[in-house]
């Protein structure tokens, strides 16, 4: 275990940056948080989370995949991948912690993406503990500690100080280099912290929510279940809560035509929008409800099929705050398994 | 994906001169789709236009790329070239790479550059083409004319006179319209109902020519070649076909004291009447305001008096349903109401006149058989004032903005025949100016201040105010004389403006064509189509479309009725096949093109879709009328969704020469 | 750096012949004139025209077949309509082989075979018919049962006629939908024509078709008294990435591009009514 | 107010006027709360709510529920009035077949303003006479609704209804010193440069989730062009800055003139990109170049982009803005 | 970004109507009247067929400057086509110079079949006005950059 004050923080901060990229989670000028590239005077936010997850460093919004050259008959194919530089995301929760895994079960998983996995390995990630959980926050559910947040190194923030414990070879490699900023520190203070956090996590509003009732072998009873009509009624059927997912990783490929060659790129796509399975001839999932249910089937009951138990979810609570009509995977849970307590 | 073929020429040094059109045809070559690519001296003469041609043939080309002149010049050129060598002619697309490039630009390596980018646009355009059928619709050998004044009538009988049938539908009881209610015509003086009458008696008698009166158009369906009109025939209460229009009845029908409206109700009529002597037709009409019979039951003298057996108190409204070719509005105008100018005393003084008013008290077949007598005590004027622009040339909201144009003339003809028949009136004329651009007109008007001594005064009334004597003290401003006047005249007459008949914005509405703010019908071009309506088919015959005289309405009559004869000819339409098109699956109905349209080409139905589930929606779309829609793109942009395209300039077409310029 | 799945490699268009009035056959090779990549029967590829569009063929050719590979589709969207356009000479982008394909060499060896298809559905299948016709001896008799609309509209009717007709112990049926002149084979619906053949229960169904025939006939071959694990079938769906990871092309937990496309109907059964 | 709609629903509901009611449900949290469509008195009973934190607009969901057989009841607050009007203008939502219930409004709450507060952990919230008692995991704290309303209600143009069938509670009056375009002047009042810095930033946040679109009571095409591939412009989640940009102003465009500034984009937005003020720009425009107008008001008259005068301003007036 | 030292030449995508501004340019052309080789006109029926979508996309791909051409007000071949371009681009080019894109970038004029001069003057003018903003960076696509 390890400690730097406080005050400290950008010292830290700008060591950090003087190695790799550093991203740490700091207030937009509208005054939501969100992972920007650390430059001298940018501080870390107040706000529990951000609103975009960290899965972006891993799986961009938008990558170019690959350009083609087109003349005449004949086409060429240029790669455009390149070398990831290392960088360091400082502040991630336990949440997005746990997101990773679940990503790289998709894109790690046979025939392995390279794209994701050449910045996973260039990624360091820095947790940090969760000392005020908010109401939306959930992650408990799936056995989650937001008290442990995990990754590379996690770290916890009391009494003036942060409290760093490397877990990894990355993270060991990460404390070499900011060594000369830290002190070594028994872990009473961090256990402490742990205490605090666990006492305040009783009081969550959602801390009875559990996963009974779901996972891979509910597939039939939950598919055929009345209640997603109800549910599914006031989806407006926009991408909010993919996008603000941090485990939602389904995506498009598509070409753009620049004028000069075209370039197939890969973006971020929604289960939720309508023309997601749309083919030309014929749509599996026709209405808003069989997209909406797919999205938390998925979630609930698929990917725990395929992954030994797994849920698709982490509840990092983002769903709960941004869904423009307030239906979130909560509401989904909580209705679904309704009759049978 | 295309075939095409691209053909860059010379056009002797026009184009050589400053492009390297050699360049230009090997840098096309390796566009995508391009097979083929050469270039000529002339591609426009016999031997380019066969390059063209056999190269269509020989590799198959689905579409044709020319860089040459402006299409404008040569594109139905090449379009007849490729459609003769068994290509659709609108896979051609022209770039323009002389008037665009070789004659504007000196320096040969930006002009060429400039070539191949033209020349790149007009690939990708072509690409994007599709071959294009322009539609036919038959052509409905029949004419309407709405309104049967001297323009309606005008019209009607050149159109006849071509060999059409034509029909009239006239919603007074005869024709004639206005200018049978004038005494007599400027510059000529002569008599109105001398040179009118004539021409309605030939159109009763034209039997090209059906006469609908006392009847309205109440509906309009269709388009150019092919309307569907409803024509409300109003119960006359009197059978047509059984009078002889003897007046018997208009003699012993006891109610007399009716208004009568063809002498602006400055004196009665009866119940039962016949507008004038020379009505068209000459047939009795009943005033169902007015008849006992028809109001309480009580009476019935006419029936019984009528020889004919012609009386039908149970007749009802009824309704013809007729197909035509063309329609023209001939709608014609009144003078506007005067209510609102109280400073002219038009409502306290019965000796406060209007012109119209004026012109049946001078007409010998008018309410003094043609004296010209005071209205209140039917004594001799000495004194007339005239007040000009009485609601025209006005902003204050109470009138109108535009001009009336005949007030001036008919003024002066009104000042100069009192002069000459009562030589002891003095006759004052108030004017802001005094207009009279026509032929003869000017002479005309000087005639009346030089010969007859009419005091023409510049200046506004102020104020008519009725004295308790029965004389009018109209108070106004001599501008040139910088002074105030007090004038104590015998009667007044208001020049009131002049504006479209209220049917006209019905009208307007049923046909979709497009009318101003005053409710004018606007004109297809106001200088190169004058007497056409933007909507297809829809023609415009005198007033309506704007102010104007007897001369220049006959004239816009003989006009519209070539154009409607020019349309009629033609046993088929063959329409413009780059017309709008909308996209049913994306089409929201929501009617934003419908609002742009300025020919009424876009129709919104209910229709079936299949929906999830086995379901069917019912959405309202869009649908063109190809017959009517000339292609000018508005509704493309007014609609958000994308569903209307236009062909032939559709969206990614156009976007695709924006790539190409840009790329 | 790795080699990525999402980047494809370059074909070109060797030879396009055309089958039916939608439905053309393009076989490719590499710029070196080589099969792209070895397959399974039954199993798909991403074609591409970049810029166009990408999507999910079935490789209709034979695994054996080590000099080319094929591809017959049918045209019915944007991607289709622009491959019909093409030229030989053309050149593709491809990647793949995706999916699971046909189990010949585990769960179909030494089975009769009975094969049934409708329309543009035999494309999947011929890849395994000929497989089979080529390893002969490791299965047992084989029956086709094919129909489509027309006798136009039979994919690969030359092969059929002058190839597998000719094959020891395979038993080819065609049908089409409606009479026509110049036919005088069987007319009526591949479903009905399944019952009216009566084929052993004993055999093994691969099946492919549009949706209601594989529902009709489905219902009859257990009428037969055919189970659903004797039966086989491919699925479509909408795919992008090919490797299970976009997350289009899934039913229940299984995606089609990678779980697929081949299913046996007790496997399906057991998931969510989806497709 | 919400036992009124309660009651007055139930009636509707059980005496046939109308088949099903579209409201608000309860949720979780006080302000977690979902549109939803009702279809017995029981439902209406046990979940129907009126709160400050009914802010979703619901007129949208009629193009969908006004085609179902029977009468649809809707509650429609001021500004959602005005949605429904212009849809209905729009052809878009069948007249008939609604039920429109007005019911007065106050203002409506933002909990990301409250959270803006300092306000985490919140598990419960009540209003009395406008004042918010915010009840949280780590303690109670007391706001006045005044300080935490939406947007959209923080510069409400009117608190009276365009169109009803039926109102419950009072009428409002017209907000007379509403300055819903105090922001939009501001900002044209900036350098070009400091506005282009002001929208990157804001429209850099833009995640293309699509929230206000689907939200927003105009935006209801068949399909968008955006989702059209057809169309040539399609796209999904923006590749760059370019891409934001054409999304954001050609949806502004779209619904300019249709817009009536119900501000529902806004609320929707998870990034919280001030939308609104996209769209209030160009209905200041629109006031100031060819009168004033407001979307849904009235039935009959044209759109401003469907309509001209020979007179209008040319389009160089913007050229020559900003010149002293 | 490579550096480019020769001259900063604009890309210009003027819309022409068919009606007056097309044939203007002809007449532009027929009078040998020079303009920069910078601006090529597109050739749509009307003004009021250009979509805002067809500007956005010319400064997407890399276009300095969009000019509109239509008849004048009042002179409409489909009378009243301009008068709603009018309004669409008076409201879009009020919306781009709100979010801070240099509003000299774009322009609608008025030019008559009869107006060569006016034509070639308007574009001279323009590309002048164009060339000193420079490169057009704040409404373009980066992916389409060479």
């Amino acid at each position: 275990m390890y400690r730097i004050p406080e005050q400290n923080l950008d010292r830290l901060f700008s060591l950090t940056a003087e190695k790799s990229k550093l991203y740490i989670p700091a207030d937009t000028a509208a005054g939501t948080a969100q992972f920007m590239p650390w430059k001298e005077g940018l501080k870390l936010t107040d706000a529990h989370n951000t609103v975009r997850s960290a899965k972006d460093f891993f799986f961009p919004q938008t990558e170019n995949l690959v350009g083609f050259r087109v003349e005449g008959k004949s086409i060429e194919v240029i790669d455009v991948r390149e070398e990831t530089e290392d960088f360091v995301v400082f502040g991630v929760r336990a949440c997005d912690v746990r997101s990773f895994s679940i990503l790289d079960k998709v894109f790690l998983a046979d025939p392995v993406d390279t794209y994701y996995k050449n910045r996973r390995e260039h990624g360091t990630i820095l947790s940090l503990a969760c000392n005020m959980p908010e109401e939306t926050c959930f992650c408990g559910t799936f056995g989650i500690d937001c008290a442990a947040p995990g990754g590379d190194v996690q770290m916890w923030q009391t009494d003036g100080w942060f409290y760093l414990e490397p877990l990894t070879e990355k993270g060991n490699a990460y404390i070499d280099t900011v060594s000369s900023l830290l002190e070594e520190c028994g872990g009473e203070a961090a256990a402490e912290c742990r205490r605090a956090i666990d006492a305040v996590k009783k009081k969550l509003p959602l801390a009875g929510l559990t996963t009974e009732g779901f996972g891979g072998d509910k597939m039939a009873e939950l598919f055929d279940s009345e209640k997603w009509g109800e549910l599914a009624e006031a989806c407006l059927g926009c991408g909010t809560c993919t996008f603000v997912c941090p485990t939602c990783q389904c995506y498009d490929i598509r070409d753009f035509n620049t004028g000069h060659g075209i370039s197939r790129f890969r973006c971020w796509d929604s289960c939720m929008y309508s023309d997601f399975t749309k083919m030309s001839a014929g749509q599996p999932r026709l209405t808003q409800l069989e997209r909406f249910r797919q999205r938390f089937m998925h979630k609930l009951v698929y990917f725990p099929a395929n992954n030994d138990g797994e849920f698709g979810c982490v509840g990092c609570g983002r769903c709960l705050s941004k869904c423009p009509i307030s239906m979130n995977i909560v509401k989904v849970m909580k209705n679904l398994t309704e009759g049978d307590q | 994906m295309q075939r095409i073929g691209v053909f860059v020429c010379h056009c002797g040094t026009n184009i050589a001169g400053t492009v390297d059109v050699k360049a230009v045809a090997e840098a096309l070559k390796s566009e995508p789709g391009v097979v083929f690519s050469t270039e000529y001296q002339y591609m426009c003469s016999e031997a380019g236009q066969n390059i063209i041609k056999n190269a269509i043939r020989e590799h198959q080309l689905t579409g044709v790329v020319i860089c040459s002149c402006s299409p404008r010049m040569h594109e139905a050129t090449f379009r007849k070239t490729a459609s003769a060598a068994g290509l659709n002619p609108y896979m051609v697309e022209i770039a323009n790479i002389r008037e665009q490039v070789s004659w504007i630009h000196k320096d040969m390596k930006a002009g060429t550059e400039k070539a191949i980018i033209l020349g790149r646009a007009a690939i990708a355009k072509v690409s994007l083409n599709a071959p294009l059928i322009p539609g036919e619709s038959p052509v409905v050998k029949r004419a309407l004319v709405i309104g049967g004044g001297i323009a309606g009538i005008q019209t009607a009988l050149d159109i006849a006179d071509a060999g059409f049938e034509v029909d009239i539908v006239e919603k007074e009881p005869t024709i004639g319209g206005k200018m049978t209610q004038l005494d007599k015509t400027f510059p000529t003086l002569d008599c109105a109902a001398c040179i009118l009458t004539p021409k309605m008696v030939d159109c009763a008698q034209n039997e090209k020519i059906r006469i609908y009166s006392y009847s309205e158009v109440s509906e309009v369906k269709g388009f150019v070649g092919n309307f569907t009109v409803t024509i409300k025939k109003k119960a006359r209460y009197v059978d047509e076909l059984k009078c002889t229009g003897c007046g018997e009845c208009t003699e012993k029908c006891p109610q007399k004291k009716v208004p009568n409206a063809f002498n602006l109700g400055l004196d009665n009529r009866r119940a039962i009447y016949i507008p004038f002597a020379q009505a068209v037709p000459k047939v009795a009409t009943i005033d169902a305001d007015y008849c006992n019979m028809l109001k309480n039951g009580k009476c019935g003298v006419c029936a019984k008096v009528c020889g004919a057996g012609a009386i039908d108190y149970k007749q009802k409204d009824s309704f013809i349903e007729e197909r035509y070719g063309a329609i023209v509005v001939a709608t014609g105008f009144n003078p506007i109401k005067l209510d609102a100018y109280e400073e002219y005393g038009y409502k306290q003084s019965k000796d406060v006149i209007t012109s119209l008013e004026l012109e049946r008290l001078m007409n010998a077949a008018g309410p003094n058989g043609g004296t010209l007598l005071r209205p209140s005590d039917k004594t001799h004027p000495h004194t007339i004032v005239f007040v000009q622009c009485v609601g025209s040339r006005c902003d204050d909201g109470k009138g109108k903005s535009y001009c009336s144009k005949i007030c001036c003339m008919y003024t002066a003809k009104h000042a100069m025949l009192i002069r000459e028949k009562y030589p002891d009136t003095e006759v004052y004329v108030f004017y802001i100016d005094v207009r009279t651009p026509g032929k003869n007109f000017d002479e005309f008007y000087r005639r009346a201040v030089e010969e007859y001594g009419v005091h023409y005064i510049k200046g506004m009334v102020g104020k008519v105010a009725p004295q308790p004597d029965g004389k009018l003290l109209v108070q106004g401003s001599d501008l040139l004389a910088d002074e105030q006047l007090r004038v104590e005249a015998d009667l007044v007459v208001l020049a009131a403006a002049i504006e479209p008949d209220k049917t006209a914005r019905s009208l307007g509405t049923m046909l979709t064509a497009s009318m101003d703010t005053n409710d004018f019908f606007t004109e297809a071009h106001p200088k190169l189509r004058p007497v056409e309506s933007p909507t297809a088919g829809i023609f415009l015959s005198g007033v309506c479309q704007g102010p104007k005289d007897i001369p220049e309405t006959v004239s816009q009559a003989g006009a519209a009725a070539s154009k409607v004869i020019g349309l009629l000819a033609k046993d088929k339409l063959t329409c413009n096949p780059c017309v709008a098109h909308s996209d049913e699956m994306l089409c929201n109905g929501c009617s934003a093109c419908e609002k742009v349209c300025p020919y009424g080409a876009i129709t919104y139905s209910d229709k079936e879709f299949r929906g999830p589930n086995r379901t069917t929606l019912i959405r309202r779309v869009a649908s063109v009328n190809d017959a009517v829609c000339q292609g000018c793109g508005a509704c493309t942009v007014a609609c958000p969704s994308g569903a209307m395209d236009l062909k032939g300039f559709s969206n990614s077409q156009i976007m695709a020469e924006v790539d190409a310029i840009c790329k | 750096m790795n080699n990525e799945t999402l980047i494809p490699q370059i074909v070109t268009v060797a030879d396009v012949r055309i089958d039916t009035p939608d439905v053309k056959t393009f076989r490719v090779l590499t710029p070196d004139g080589k099969k792209p990549f070895l397959h399974k029967p039954g199993q798909c590829a991403m074609l591409s025209v970049p810029g166009v569009g990408e999507a999910m063929f079935s490789i209709t050719s034979s695994p054996t077949n080590t000099e080319y590979m094929e591809f017959s589709i049918k045209k019915c969207g944007c991607l289709t309509n622009w491959l019909h356009a093409l030229e030989v000479g053309q050149q593709l982008t491809i990647r793949g082989p995706y999916g699971n394909g046909f189990p010949v060499d585990t769960e179909l060896k030494g089975k009769d075979l009975l094969f049934i298809a409708g329309g543009i559905g035999l494309a999947p299948l011929r890849s395994v018919i000929n497989y089979c016709r080529h390893y002969r001896d490791r299965y047992g008799s084989i029956d086709i049962v094919y129909g489509s609309r027309s006798k136009d509209d039979l994919v690969d009717y030359q092969e059929i006629i002058s190839e597998w007709c000719g094959t020891e112990g395979v038993n080819v049926h065609l049908t089409i939908d409606r009479e026509q002149e110049g036919w005088d084979g069987h007319v009526g619906f591949v479903p009905n024509y399944v019952k009216e053949l009566n084929p052993d229960v004993s055999k093994t169904v691969l099946m492919c078709g549009p949706p209601i025939m594989i529902k009709f006939t489905l219902a009859g071959l257990k009428e037969l008294g055919f189970k659903e694990t004797q039966v086989y079938t491919t699925m479509e769906l909408r795919m992008k990435c090919g490797v299970g990871k976009c997350g289009r092309c899934n039913i229940g937990n299984k995606y089609v591009c990678k779980d697929g496309p081949v299913f046996r109907f007790d496997q399906l059964d057991e998931l969510p009514d989806e497709y | 107010m919400q036992e009124i709609m309660k009651k007055r629903a139930s009636e509707l509901l059980l005496d046939g006027t109308v088949s099903r009611v579209i409201g608000w449900k309860a949720g979780d949290f006080v302000y977690d709360i979902t549109p939803a469509v009702f279809e017995s008195a029981e439902e209406i009973e046990k979940d129907f709510v009126y709160t400050a934190f009914c802010g979703a607009n619901l007129s949208k969901y009629l193009v969908k529920e006004s085609k179902k057989p029977g009468k649809t009841l809707v509650f429609l607050k001021p500004c959602d009035s005005y949605s429904f009007a212009q849809l209905v203008k729009e052809h878009r939502v069948n007249r008939d077949s609604v039920y429109a219930v007005a019911v007065e409004c106050r203002g409506k709450a933002d909990v990301d303003k409250i959270r803006d507060c300092g306000v985490k952990g919140i598990c419960g919230i009540s209003e009395e006479n406008g004042t918010l008692t915010v009840d949280t995991v780590y303690g109670d704290k007391t706001l006045p609704l005044s300080e935490v309303m939406l947007e959209k209600c923080a510069s409400c143009k009117t608190r009276k209804h365009a169109v009803y069938d039926e109102l419950l509670g009072e009428e409002g009056e017209e907000v007379a010193d509403c300055d819903r375009f105090g922001k939009v002047r501001e900002l044209e009042s900036m350098t070009p440069e400091e506005r282009y810095e002001f929208w990157r930033g804001e429209l850099s946040r833009c995640i293309r989730c699509n929230a206000c679109r689907n939200v927003c009571p105009a935006c209801t095409c068949e399909k968008c062009v955006f989702d059209n591939d057809n169309s040539g412009i399609a796209q999904k989640a923006a590749a760059d800055s370019f891409e934001e940009n054409m999304f954001h102003i050609i949806r502004a465009f779209h619904v300019a003139g249709r817009c009536t500034d119900c501000g529902e984009c806004t609320r929707v937005c998870p990034q919280k990109i001030p939308l609104h003020l996209l769209n209030r720009k160009f209905i200041k425009d629109i006031n100031e170049l060819y009168g004033d107008y407001q979307a849904g008001a009235d039935p009959d008259t044209r759109p401003p982009l469907t309509d001209f005068r020979t007179t209008d301003a040319e389009p160089s007036i913007v050229y020559r803005r900003g010149e002293k | 970004m490579q550096v480019n030292n020769t001259e900063f030449k604009p890309k210009i995508v003027a819309f022409c109507c068919n009606w007056c501004s097309y044939a203007g340019a002809d007449l532009a052309g027929t009078n040998r009247l020079q303009y920069p080789a910078d601006v090529k006109i597109i050739r749509v029926p009307c003004s009021c067929r250009v979509n805002p979508i067809f500007i956005l996309r010319a400064f997407q791909r890399g276009a300095d400057g969009v000019i509109l051409c239509g008849c004048h007000p009042g002179d409409c071949h489909y009378t009243t086509g301009n008068y709603y371009a009018r309004r669409r681009m008076t409201l879009l080019f009020s919306m781009l110079d709100y979010l801070g894109i240099e509003k000299e970038r774009t322009r609608v004029e008025w030019v008559s079949a009869a107006e060569g001069a006016k034509f070639a003057a308007t574009m001279n003018e323009f590309v002048q006005t164009v060339t000193k903003l420079g490169r057009n960076r704040k409404l373009e696509d980066l992916r389409c950059r060479k």
